[in-house]
Parts: structure tokens; sequence; C-alpha cells
């Protein structure tokens, strides 16, 4: 019997353990090895505003598990890997060996070089664990001081209003969501959270974090303290590589890794914000953490472990944040220097289209509009298909340049349903998670 | 026994005219209009060459009538001779071989 | 499995459709909220309705992170209400834009087909949308192709 | 959403006050709900508590109310719309007047029943409306622009399209004041009557628009309300006086019509198409069949009524136009035209240019015939030739009055005042009713209910309408449009049936069934329990308080009467010979008895407001109660 073994229980981690069994029914052995409970990510801002139970954070259970016929050593952390010999050495010196090995660990919060930053009272949002001990913290009124203004800040901005603390940001370029979106973008979702109450100040060079009565004092290199009862870092991540060094993997910013997510090593795989893979736009290989392609990387790199050769065509960047009823959104090449540009705004609805164009092809977008606004959601999807599509759009290019809002229309009138129906990922059917179990005994 | 029955001496015809969309209840497409010549019978009147005629299209029958089938309903205006009636006709009013009923859908426009 | 087949040259833009499924979705005759919409073609002269396609390898679903899609009786992808976190992975993970995100029930939502008994197939005074047997389709990029082209010129050198 | 209004209320009436810019909102009460309904009705009520006297159509103080109704956003067919009641430029007395499209229904989910207009900017300003987001702002980029062309430029303002906006605008006419002038959105709805766009230009207010609003209407049996919209659909569909207004719309009228005399032919001259005319074009399959076509219905609307269609052929072959309706193609053979495409690309230009398409019918029929024999020559009219039929002179003469040049100045007041300021034989030629407005595209000397209806009317148009059902009344089936006594009963009796329809945010083609069944829908809406009497009752209300607002602007019986040449006798054609003149006054009699008003004064009887439960009326029409009862 095959023996694959997982690092990571994350989302690569776990869509791979479901899609193998997918294929596999049961066929192979499977050992999963996870520092934490599996649980989403994404999720934990909803914990955080109190919308979901604890429980609902966690993606396998036990019983889920047992249903996959894994076998898990959760809690435990891979500390070593040695592709000679086959095996990979756990953090209590078990050692596991494998036919073939994913490494999917993952990214870990990066703290600012700052002196306090590294203080137990300063908290990151990263892990299950954090999330709690800022949860703990937060009550009616008290001043929560966010460091940094990244996707990963904006996914808790609501959480923190909703429990009615007072917000601060700083970061310390100069604009908020700066890998994501434009300046001029950027200015509509500050004015939005300034009319919101939220204080901001981009462009502000942190230069420690001190105690203060049982609060905190953030100085900087210019302008007032903020005093605030909370801190919370958000200044980036970097994938768990070091445990891999050594060992002869190709490594760049992450895993390099070929259109099947295998690395150079024989038999070793990896997925996720660890794999440097395929970009689909700009087709060169880059690190990639987000959501959408550890999923993607999950069922693609467990399906080629199940045995079926799938090749991938290439993760999409793509990230999505709604602050306070403000989606915002950006795929693809939306920062590519060297695309034409066809963009509108419209300030009084908070609303921004641009699109990023290479000859007649879109690839890249950007979108920011109020949840509620009928086209919000739509052109979102829209956009992600005509990027992801690669269609190209003839005289629909003349017309979007001119009507950025009026996405639906070009993306239908040029048969970009036709064309997706067929470009899937697996190219077979989905099965919801819950419906792959392994039949015992048959 | 046909030839027991006293033969009804035909001496002429009444045009009957469906115009335009009333032509879809006598087997027209509603465009243009479609043209009877009923056999006309010695005391004749509007009503009787009308319910003579309508007997043979239900779907008529039911727009031209009101519920008592004798009297006009509210959807189709008659002309005889190109005028409305109530001008020279009513429905009592005798039919002579030869003259026009046109049978006109009820306006509802405006 | 049946689907939504929509023939957008019987569609006269009335829009009935989208209340029919509004109130399916929500109890109220709220458009907003509908999750078949009807876009215009050919300077406002010609409309269709457009909705998810059921696909088989469901973007949304493959993109839920706490399983809150799944795949309903009749062969639709649903949304399990007291799942769903309203992260909105599934709305940009859709390429169709036919998922959306209900920012008073901080959830997703999409057409579930009615459980087998679309509102907007019975609402369509027009026959525009029918429930049948067939296979899914690009229903509307051929005629909207066709329709849109009096719209480009008419109104794209403006 | 104002919690105590019944279902299918969005339960708010939008207030903006130009002169001060200010905007605010005022809740409607159940009470209110349940006495006016809505639509006509609630603008009747506003009216003639805000609008005194003294406040005449283009006083800063006149009110512009655009109401829907409690039907209007929902899936009964044809629920779009919106009625403009006002005090009106033509008749400078009250106005209800319905277009549909989707103004109505985007309004509501908005979360308005209304919107009522006061005081008179101090800039040009269009009315943005988007759910709580409400404001004026600049149209000076707007002035200048068509009905159509000011929708698309805000459609690409504010990057909306198809339905999720809806722009209503008054065009250059209502720009000018045009005493004509319409009100016009969503691509060829118009409210045209008694001059409401020539209010909104003085008010300088460009256009209202309205985003596909968010919020959600409630009804208090949903179930109830499906099946009641399903029982008038089929109704619709199915039974013959509709069927055909179900599968063409108003586009059989015109044969029909023709048949019957009533046509109006050359600005009355002759009711008999002229030989050589394809009278096949014109059927109602002619008409729909000869132009590449396609449905444009209104909100929620399976009629075939509403088209878009393109011009197969002539000088403006390729262009997209509205379809017109009945109206749009009697006034192409007012002006003596007979050709299809010709008349449809004019409709339009009229469309666009936001006037009264039978107003400008008329006039352009008076001036042609005027010019034919010498009354108005081709120097007063500086150099333009109007001959019969000629579409593209009558729409330079459009031109000329929705800019107001030269002898366009002149025709920009209408037919009424244009002939009397000529005089002479010119102005017998002239067909108008002596209140100041003009009747809708029919001969009326064949159809003498509605001459009747239309000289009485309170609005600027006529009232009952054609009789829908009436049967439900007591009435015969059938009567003779040539009977005086059949024709003023049935106008009298029928009073009211459209002022209530006018009041549920419904077009008035779609409410064609029985009274009961549009209460069955209207009870399964709000959770009421009318009756079809109450429904009359309530329509009846509307019609008495637009006669009391009338008759305290002014405007008095003697007044009720067609010009010369409107109440002639034909001289051709099915009706020829039929004269109404003999039978007026009888008729009047007769009319008056029958609605319950003062034949003297005009006034509605004391008991007649007692009836209709508007007692309040009556010390101010009446004095003291005691002197009306010693009156009657």
């Amino acid at each position: 019997m095959v023996r694959h073994v997982i690092v990571g229980g994350g989302t690569a981690g776990m869509n791979a353990i479901t899609t193998i069994r997918q294929y596999d029914k049961g066929a192979s052995e499977i050992v999963l090895v996870a520092s934490e409970r599996p649980y989403a990510r994404m999720v934990l801002p909803y914990y955080l505003k109190g919308d979901i139970s604890e429980a609902h954070v966690y993606t396998a259970t036990p019983a889920r598990l047992r249903a996959l016929d894994v076998q898990t050593y959760i809690g435990r952390r891979a500390v070593g890997l040695d592709p000679q010999a086959g095996t990979v050495t756990l953090d209590d010196g078990t050692q596991l060996a494998y036919d073939d090995l994913l490494i999917a660990t993952g990214s870990s919060p990066v703290r600012p070089p700052v002196p306090g930053a590294d203080a137990a009272d300063v908290y990151s949002f990263w892990t299950l664990e954090q999330a709690q001990a800022v949860l703990h913290r937060l009550r009616p009124g008290c001043h929560v001081a966010m460091v940094g203004a990244g996707f990963i800040a904006f996914t808790i901005l609501n959480a923190i209003l909703a429990r009615q603390a007072r917000l601060t940001v700083v970061e310390i370029a100069p604009q908020v969501l700066p890998r994501m979106i434009d300046a001029q973008g950027a200015k509509l979702v500050e004015e939005w959270l300034r009319q919101r109450g939220v204080h901001l100040r981009t462009g502000a060079n942190l230069t420690a974090i001190e105690p203060a009565d049982g609060r905190k004092r953030l100085r900087f290199q210019e302008g007032e303290d903020v005093v605030a009862d909370v801190v919370i870092l958000a200044t980036g991540i970097r994938p768990n590589l070091e445990w891999l060094e050594g060992t002869g993997l190709a490594i760049n910013r992450g895993v390099l890794v070929d259109e099947h997510l295998r690395s150079n090593v024989p038999n070793v795989y990896a997925a996720g914000d660890i794999a440097e893979g395929r970009d689909l736009v700009r087709g060169e290989a880059a690190v990639h953490a987000i959501e959408p392609t550890a999923m993607e990387h999950g069922r693609v790199v467990g399906a080629n472990m199940a045995g079926q050769p799938v090749a991938y065509r290439g993760s999409l960047l793509m990230n999505i944040v709604e602050v306070l009823d403000l989606e915002i959104a950006s795929f693809g090449a939306w920062d590519d220097p060297q695309a034409e540009v066809s963009q509108a705004l419209v300030p009084e609805r908070f609303a921004y289209r641009k699109l990023l164009w290479r000859g007649d092809r879109l690839v890249g977008a950007m979108l920011i509009g109020p949840s509620r606004e009928v086209w919000t959601s739509n052109d979102l999807g829209m956009l992600k298909g005509l990027v992801q599509s690669g269609i190209r759009l003839g005289a629909w290019k003349s017309y979007l340049h001119h009507h950025p809002f009026d996405v639906k229309r070009a993306f239908i009138a040029a048969g970009t349903t036709a064309r997706l129906l067929p470009q899937t990922v697996l190219g077979s059917p989905s099965v919801p998670a819950a419906a792959v179990a392994v039949r015992r005994g048959v | 026994m046909p030839d027991a029955e006293p033969r009804t001496p035909v001496t002429g015809e009444v045009e009957i005219e469906a115009v335009a969309w009333i032509s879809r209840f006598v087997g027209g497409d509603g465009s243009s209009r479609k043209v009877f010549r009923e056999p006309w019978q010695p005391g004749d009147t509007v009503r009787s060459v009308l319910q003579r005629f309508s007997a043979r299209y239900p779907e008529l029958h039911r727009a031209l009538w009101d519920a008592s089938g004798n009297n006009l309903g509210e959807h189709i205006e008659v002309l005889v001779n190109d005028a409305v009636l109530g001008i020279h006709h009513t429905l009592d009013s005798p039919v002579q071989a030869g003259d026009r009923l046109s049978l006109i859908g009820q306006y509802m426009g405006g | 499995m049946k689907v939504l087949r929509i023939t957008p040259d019987r569609c006269t833009g009335c829009m009935r459709c989208e209340l029919a499924c509004s109130y399916m979705q929500t109890g109220t005759f709220q458009p907003a909220k509908s999750v078949i919409r009807v876009s215009p073609f050919e300077a406002y002269a010609s409309y269709a309705p457009y909705t998810c396609p059921q696909c088989a390898e469901a973007w949304c679903l493959t993109a839920c992170p706490v399983e809150a899609i799944t795949v309903s009786p009749v062969g639709a992808k649903v949304v399990l209400d007291d799942v769903c976190v309203g992260c909105k992975l599934c709305t940009i993970a859709c390429p169709y834009g036919t998922i959306f995100y209900n920012a008073e029930t901080g959830k997703a939502f999409k057409c579930n087909l009615c459980d087998g008994q679309p509102a907007c197939a019975e609402a369509c005074p027009t026959q525009a949308i029918e429930y049948v047997e067939a296979e899914t389709h690009d229903w509307l990029g051929a005629f909207a192709a066709e329709r849109a082209a009096r719209h480009l010129t008419t109104l794209a050198s403006a | 959403m104002g919690s105590t209004v019944p279902g299918g209320y969005a339960g708010k009436i939008l207030r903006v006050d130009l002169s001060t810019e200010r905007i605010w909102t005022e809740e409607l009460t159940p009470e209110v709900c349940r006495t006016y309904v809505g639509g006509a009705g609630l603008g009747a009520k506003i009216l003639w508590e805000e609008v005194p006297p003294e406040v005449g159509w283009d006083h800063p103080d006149n009110r512009l109310i655009m109401a829907t109704g409690p039907f209007a956003g929902l899936p009964i067919w044809g629920t779009g719309g919106l009625t403009v009641v006002t005090r009106g430029a033509m008749t400078n007395g009250a106005t209800n007047t319905q277009a549909n499209g989707f103004f109505g229904a985007n309004l509501k989910h908005s979360g308005y029943d209304a919107i009522v207009i006061q005081g008179r900017a101090s800039r040009w300003v269009y009315l943005y409306i988007y759910d709580d987001t409400v404001e004026l702002r600049d149209a000076t980029p707007l002035l200048g622009k068509d009905t159509w062309e000011t929708q698309q430029a805000l459609e690409q303002l504010l990057h909306l399209s198809g339905h999720q906006l809806s722009v209503y605008s008054s065009g250059v006419a209502g720009e000018n004041q045009v005493r004509f002038a319409a009100i016009a959105g969503d691509y060829g709805h118009v409210a045209s009557k008694n001059g409401c766009g020539a209010v909104m230009g003085n008010k300088r207010l460009k256009a209202v628009a309205i985003v596909r609003g968010t919020k959600g209407l409630r009804v208090a049996d949903p179930r109830g309300l499906m099946l009641a919209a399903e029982e008038i659909a089929d109704d619709l569909k199915y039974d013959p006086s509709t069927r055909s207004l179900y599968e063409y719309g108003t586009l059989p009228g015109v044969m029909n019509l023709l048949r019957l005399g009533a046509l109006p032919i050359k600005n009355y001259t002759t009711n008999v198409a002229p030989p050589g005319v394809d009278l096949d074009k014109w059927t109602a399959p002619g008409l729909r069949n000869g132009f590449p076509h396609r449905g444009y219905q209104c909100n929620a609307c399976g009629m075939h009524h509403c088209h878009t269609q393109v011009l197969p052929a002539g000088p403006h072959q390729g262009e997209l136009v509205d379809e017109p309706e009945y109206e749009g193609w009697s006034a192409g053979w007012a002006m003596g035209c007979t050709d299809p495409v010709a008349v449809a690309w004019l409709n339009t230009q009229i469309d666009r240019a936001c006037v009264d398409v039978n107003e400008f019918g008329w006039l352009a029929g008076w001036v042609m015939e005027c010019q034919e024999k010498g009354y108005i020559t081709k120097e007063q009219l500086g150099g333009l030739e109007l001959r019969w039929g000629d579409v593209e002179a009558a729409n330079r003469l459009l031109q000329m009055i929705i800019r107001r040049e030269g002898f366009g100045d002149l025709l920009a007041e209408g037919v009424k005042r244009a002939a009397e300021r000529l005089g002479g034989p010119a102005a017998e030629c002239a067909i108008y009713t002596l209140v100041g407005n003009t009747p809708r595209g029919h001969d009326h000397r064949a159809r003498w209910e509605e001459l009747l209806d239309t000289c009485t009317g309170s609005s600027g148009t006529l009232d009952s309408g054609p009789p829908v059902r009436h049967t439900e009344w007591g009435l015969p089936a059938r009567f003779s449009t040539f009977d005086p006594e059949a024709v003023a009963r049935v106008v009298g009796v029928t009073r009211g049936r459209r002022h209530f329809e006018d009041s549920l945010g419904a077009c008035i083609f779609t409410t064609r069934t029985y009274m009961a069944t549009l209460c069955r829908a209207l009870n399964a809406v709000t959770g009421w329990d009318f009756t079809k009497e109450e429904a009359m009752r309530c329509g009846r209300r509307t019609a008495a308080l637009l006669r009391a607002f009338n008759v305290r602007c002014g405007i008095t019986p003697d007044l009720e009467r067609p010009s010369k040449r409107y109440g002639s006798v034909p001289v051709d054609g099915p009706a020829k010979g039929q004269d109404i003149s003999k039978h007026w006054e009888h008729m009047l009699d007769v009319w008056y008895e029958t609605v319950g008003y003062d034949r003297r004064t005009g006034k509605p009887l004391p008991a007649t407001l007692r009836e209709l439960g508007l007692e309040h009326l009556i010390p101010a029409l009446w004095g003291s109660e005691e002197a009306a009862h010693a009156r009657r």
C-alpha cells in the first residue's frame, strides 16, 4: 500500500487528503502531521467577531479524519526531511517513512524589527491561539492599535469594530492595502474608513512599542505617539521553510514546483503558501500565499499523488476583503506596470473599477464597491472569469475601456461562459468534502 | 328528409366582413380581413343574420354576444354598410340582400 | 439534470423573474437580492436573464473553506446558511459572477433552483426561462454578441 | 420601512423643496393608504391640501407629485409606472397622467411611495435617488438634451445600464416651458397630459433619476398575490375584449377606428382613408411585423404591448425607435401621413422632444390645414412649408416649438391659445376644449362618450376612459355611441374606475379586468378587504377631489364644451352627419346628475362629498353646510 505523508493540516493539506480519497477510495495509507488541529484561517475573523463558535473554525474533526482513514500526528511539527531515506523527522523524534510526501507547512507572521514587538502581550492574528488571545482582550470602548494595513489586517477590522473597540491603523506604506490595490483605490477605502470612525495613519514608521501603565505606547519616527489597550501586529507573513534547509530542495521564495506540484526531489510535492508554482497570468513562478491557491494546489496535488496526472494551469492571484460593507478585490496582474489600463471611479458611490490589459486580454482587475450594490459581486466573479479564461475580448475591449462598470455585457457577449464551462481544475464533478469517506472493510 | 322541408327561396346574400383582429375568430390570422357571404332569408334582421353566422364560429359567438346570446356583448362593434350601428340600423332593423355587415374589434386604446 | 434553459430572444426585459426570485430567496420582493439578473443588450432593445449555470466542477463549492456549499437533490449547488460565515471566497472563485454576498445576513447566496420548482421560470411571461432536462450551455453568448453589436457602435464611441 | 403601513407600501413620501434644496421624508399612514390608495388618489389629496387657488401652474409653490401605488414593484403585470399629479400648464387646473416603465418599481425599491416636489431651484438640477441617498445634483451638463439623451448621459455618468436606472425628464420642451411639455423616461414611456413637463421645467428640475434600490417590499399574502396576478394575466390573455390588447397593445386601434369613423384624418376634415393607402400595413400585425421589433415591457409585464422597433426603410433606416402607441399612429393620420415608417420615426422625435403627442398632432394638423387654406402663411412660419403628410417638416415645426423659435413660440402655447391668438378662420379649424386641453387621438365626433368625457374631465384629458367591464356596474354590455342619454350615463357611472386604477401603481392597460379581480389582488397585497364598491368609491373620491380643485381654480361648467371644429359634424365616413351639438346640454344634464355634481357651478354636491367621506371639503366649496342644505 502506498504511503502518503502530508505535512501541514491547513487548506492545502486537507484538500490534498480529501482529493486523494476521492480518487483512491481508501486504497492508500495517509499520514497527516499538523502542528495544530486543522482549521480554516479565513474563518478566524468571524470567530473573533463573535459570529461563529470555536467549533465552527475547525475543518477536520477527528471523526472526519477517521472517515478519511487518516493517521494523525496532531500537535507535532516536522523538523527534518531526508529525501534519500524517504523519511520525515518530527519534533518529538518520530521518523515517518513515505512513498510520497506533501510539504504544506504554510507560513507564519513576521514581526517588525522594532523594540517591544516581540512582547507576549503584543498580538499577532495568525493562529487560532493568537486569535483567542486577542478576543480575550477586546472590550467595548477599548483602543486597538493595528500595526499594518494589509490584507490580513483588513480581514479583522470588522471584528474589532463590531466589538465596539476604537481603532487606529498604522501603516508604513503611504497607503492602505499596498499589496492589493493601487493608490487611487486606497484613497477611496481610506475615505470610507474615516467616515466610519477609523483612525488611519499611513506612512507611519513605527520605532518602538513600550509598556504604558498596562497599556502600550507606540512611538514613531514622526508624529504623536499612539497609546492603545491592545496592539495587534499584522505586518506580513513568510513561508515556513526553515526545516527544509539543506535537504536539496530547490527553494526560491518558496519550494519550486512544476505543473504537477512536484519539487525537484523525487516523490516530494509542495502546495499552498510554501509552494512557488506557476502564476496563471504571468506564467512565471510565484508564491501566492492565498486561500484559493492553497485550495487548488491541494486538489491538484492530491490528484497527482493519487496517480491522476493532472496538470495545473497555474494559480490566479486574487484577494477580496470587505470592510464595513465595502468590497475590495483585485485579481491577477493588477499592478502590472506594462499593462494598458482602463478605469472608472465614482467617488460618491465609493465605486471603482480598474482593468489591466495585454492586447485584448484582461490580465488583471481591481474592484471596489459597496456590498449592497447589485453589481458588486456580479462584477467580482465576472472580472475573475475574464482574467482566468484569458478570453480575447476583441471589440469589447474598447467597450470596457469606456464602460469599466458594465462588465456583464462584455462578459456575456464575448462568449466567456462557453469558454469557461470546460475550463476546470480537475475535470471531474465536485464532490462535497463531507461526502468523501472511506468505506472500510469493502 | 331534406326534400320534405320547404325550401327557402334564396334570392341573394348578405356580406359579412370580419375586420382585422376579429378575423381570428373565423379562421383568419388577425391581419387584413375575411369576407363571407351569408344567404339572405326573408325577414332577416341584423340580429338574425349575425346569429346564424356566429352559430358556426363558437369563438366569435362568445365574443359577439352577451350571456343571453341575444344582445351584443361589449367586445365587437357592428357596422351596417359602413355606418355604425345606431345611425341607420339597430339590431332589429331589416337587412336586405347586398347589405354588408362589418365586425370590428372594440377599441381598447387611449 | 434539469437546468434553467434561457432563450434570450423571448425575453422582453420585464424583470418579473427578478421579483419572483427575490421573493423565493428572501421572502420579500427585493430584486437586488435576486440571483437571476437581467442584462440589457443592443441599446436597450433587448434583454436577457443570466444566472448560475450550475457548473459540474463547481468553483464556489470547492472554494468554500467551511464546506458551506453542497449539492442539492436536484443538482443545484446550494449554500448552507448555518455553515456559511460570509468570507466571500466563493464570490471571487466563481468565474461566472453568479454567487453573491448579502450584506444584511452576512451570507453568500446563489441560485438553488428553488428545490426543483424555479420561481423565475414560473414567473416568466414569455417562456424565456424554462426548467428542462438539458446540458448546461452558454445560452446568451451568441445572442449577446449579435445583439450587442449595435450598442458597441452607438455608445462606445460617445 | 414604516412598520405600520400595509403590505405593498414602502411607507414613505419623499419631499423635496427645490427653493431651499431641502429633502425630507414623511411617513405614510395606514389611514391615508386605505382612503386614497396611492397614485392619483394620493396626488389629489396632496394637491387639494397644498395648492391653493392663487398658486398657478407656474408658481413655485405648485406641487409636482410623482406617485406610485401598492402594486408598483410587485410581480403583477405592468407595475412600474408613475402617476404625475400637479396643477398643469394647459388648463391651469388639476392633472393626473400616467407613464409606465420602471420608475415606480425602482422608486418603491428605494423605499418611497411617492415624490412631492415644490419650490423652484436657483440652478438647473436633477434629483438623484438611490435608497437613502437622495440628492439634488447639477444638471448643467444635461441641458439641451432630449429625453433619451438625458437618460443615456446619466447612465454613462453613473455607470449604470438597463433597468438599473430610471430617468424621467421633460426634454428641451420642459426647459422652455412649452405648455404641453410631457415627462418621459425609460425610452418611450410618457406622462403626457396637461403640461406636467412645463411644471417640471418651471421648477428647473431637469430630470429625476432613480437607481433600482435595494429595499424589499412585503405583502400580506404572497401566495394570494401570485394567484391574483395570474388571474389578471389570464383574463387579459383570454378575454375576447382584451386579447388583441394582450397580443398587439393598442395597434389594432388604427384599423378599428378607421372603420368606425373615429380615426382622425387631416385635422377632422375627413374620416375616409385616401385612395391608394395600403391598409394592410395598418392592421395590428401589419404594424408590428412591418418593422424588425422586440418586446420592451414594463415592470413584470407579460403583455405584448410595448415594443422597440427598427426603421426598415426611408431616410432614417436603421434607427431604433419606440413602437408608437395608437395615439402616435393617429397623430400621423391627423397630419395626413399614411406611411407607418414615417409616423414611427416622427413619434419617437415627439417622445424625445417630450411633448404630448396628441397636442402636437392637432397642432401640426391644424397648421397644415391653415397653411393649405392660406390662414397661416409660409412667412409666418419662417419659411417653413408644412404640407399634409410631411413628417420631416412636422419635425422642423416640433423643433421650433420646443425651442420657442419664431412662430414656434406661439404654437408652444398649445392649440387653444394659439388659435385664440390668431382668431379668424384659423381658429375655427382648431381642435380643443374650452378648458384648454385637446382630445386623445380619436375623432370624438364618432365617439361621443369620449367627447363628453374629454370636456368634463378634471385632469386635462378624459377621466373615465373607454368603458371596461362596465357590466359590473349594471350597465348594458353595448350602447350606441350616438345615444346621448346612454353615453352620458355610462361616462358618469364609470367615472372613478380609472382614478382607482390609476391609484394602484399599475398600468391602466393591465388593469382592464374586473374591479372585483383588482380588489382580490389589492387585498392580497395589503391585507385589506376592499370590495369593488369600496374601490369605486375610492376612485370617485379622487375624481371629486380633482373636480373640487378645478372648481376652486375657477374652471367652471361653461368651459366644458368642444371648440367649433371639435364639436362639428363629420362630413363623410361611417359617422357622417352625426351631430352631438344638438344633444350637448342634455348630455351634460344627465352626466351631472349621474356623478352627483352641481350642474350650475360644477361642484360636487354636499351629499356626494359626504358619501365619499369628503365632508371636510364642504365648507371650502359650499360655504356653510347650512347654505349647502338650503341649496339642495
